[in-house]
């Protein structure tokens, strides 16, 4: 598995081609791309920067692919997520599974996207018109989480 | 000596983003180390209050109220989070 | 909506550049590539040839995409499925749904590709050691397709 | 008349890919169409036979054995699909 905190921007197709490494087995590859939009909660959206946890960010991302690799069939599995200024329509963040069928990577796929965002230590601030405020969490992604427990 | 972190809004909050603290020998978990930090008023006992939203990890793993600390531990609070 | 259908390979970037259009209200991107194994049902693939019927796998898959715009709030959806020879590391289907939220973009993206796996004109021939074969459709593919009335 | 089409595995077993077909006049619905080729014997009675699993299309669009036809119309005979 990869995991990645960055600065920088990524390019979803070499990071994809990347993942596979010519890996014949490989049927199927979801993916995600997060991006920065001009409006939350109603609001216009400026900018905003993102701050994390140097080395549990990390640490809690590869817990959670762990997790999903205990779920389900995958091959592997690519996370990055940025940090500092971003605009809108700037990328945030990548989830990349790989599976021998679409059925896993899907999966995979969507359970590490929503358990990064209510167990991976980031937190956004928000440039608008009326100033700067922190994104507050949202009781939608704790739902998105839970929701896992119950199924298979 | 310990080394406890503030992340985002609690950074903001209470002005510091870390510090080293020797542990007084009454506090053995986090609530007693969130009441410490609490107790020194103003903005600190406002966001470490006992009904708070702030989560806390212990050497980099999500902890509770409950997790013993030690000396040499990374405590670290921090608002919910909000990636991705 | 783009349904593409073609011989040619694609980029998975340029292709998603592309769907964005800088559309400031996209949060979400959800993708899919299919991808040629070197081995299905136990057995050895050197090469397949996918053919499809002009005109009503285009329509059939547009179809597909209203359904799924008519379930989740999406704002775009592209699909390219290619045709002809293909081998083992190439790339066949590529869905791409934008949304505002990743749990739109997710399940309109993953309800594409099962309705596509089994209402969409395409046939599969595999080349193996022991000769050429027609793929035979799997009842775990109606299973998928099948769910999606239950739920959502 | 009415164009006949044939695909993947059908179109070999049958040696044709289309054809055109003058509609009897008590050929009014896709089984009926199916019948009258399935008698043509061979591997037309094999692969069109009432309990077998090939798909079929009007028009481009899916359909099923009393779906109407008429002359001017485009029917498709398939296997299942297996893309993606």
């Amino acid at each position: 598995m990869t995991v990645r905190i960055q600065a920088a921007d990524f390019d979803i197709g070499s990071e994809i081609a990347a993942l596979r490494r010519a890996n014949p087995k490989i049927g199927a590859v979801a993916s995600f791309v997060g991006v920065v939009r001009d409006v939350n909660e109603g609001g216009a959206v400026e900018e905003m920067a993102l701050e994390h946890y140097p080395g549990m960010t990390e640490r809690a991302i590869e817990e959670i692919i762990s997790q999903a690799r205990g779920r389900w069939n995958i091959y592997d599995a690519l996370v990055i997520h940025r940090v500092g200024t971003l605009k809108p329509l700037d990328q945030i963040v990548l989830v990349v599974v790989t599976s021998g069928h679409r059925g896993d990577a899907f999966a995979a796929c969507e359970f590490v996207m929503d358990y990064l965002k209510t167990r991976a230590p980031f937190w956004k601030k928000e440039k608008t018109p009326s100033g700067a405020r922190w994104v507050d969490a949202r009781a939608s992604d704790d739902i998105s989480a839970e929701r896992w427990r119950l199924k298979g | 000596m310990i080394t406890v972190l503030y992340f985002a809004r609690l950074r903001e909050a209470l002005g510091t983003g870390s510090e080293q603290i020797a542990l007084p020998q009454t506090v053995s978990d986090l609530d007693g180390l969130r009441e410490l930090l609490a107790a020194r008023g103003g903005p600190w006992s406002e966001e470490l209050a006992a009904n708070g939203r702030i989560r806390a990890a212990v050497n980099q793993s999500m902890a509770s109220g409950d997790t013993a600390i030690a000396d040499g531990d990374e405590i670290a609070f921090f608002p919910p989070v909000t990636g991705g």
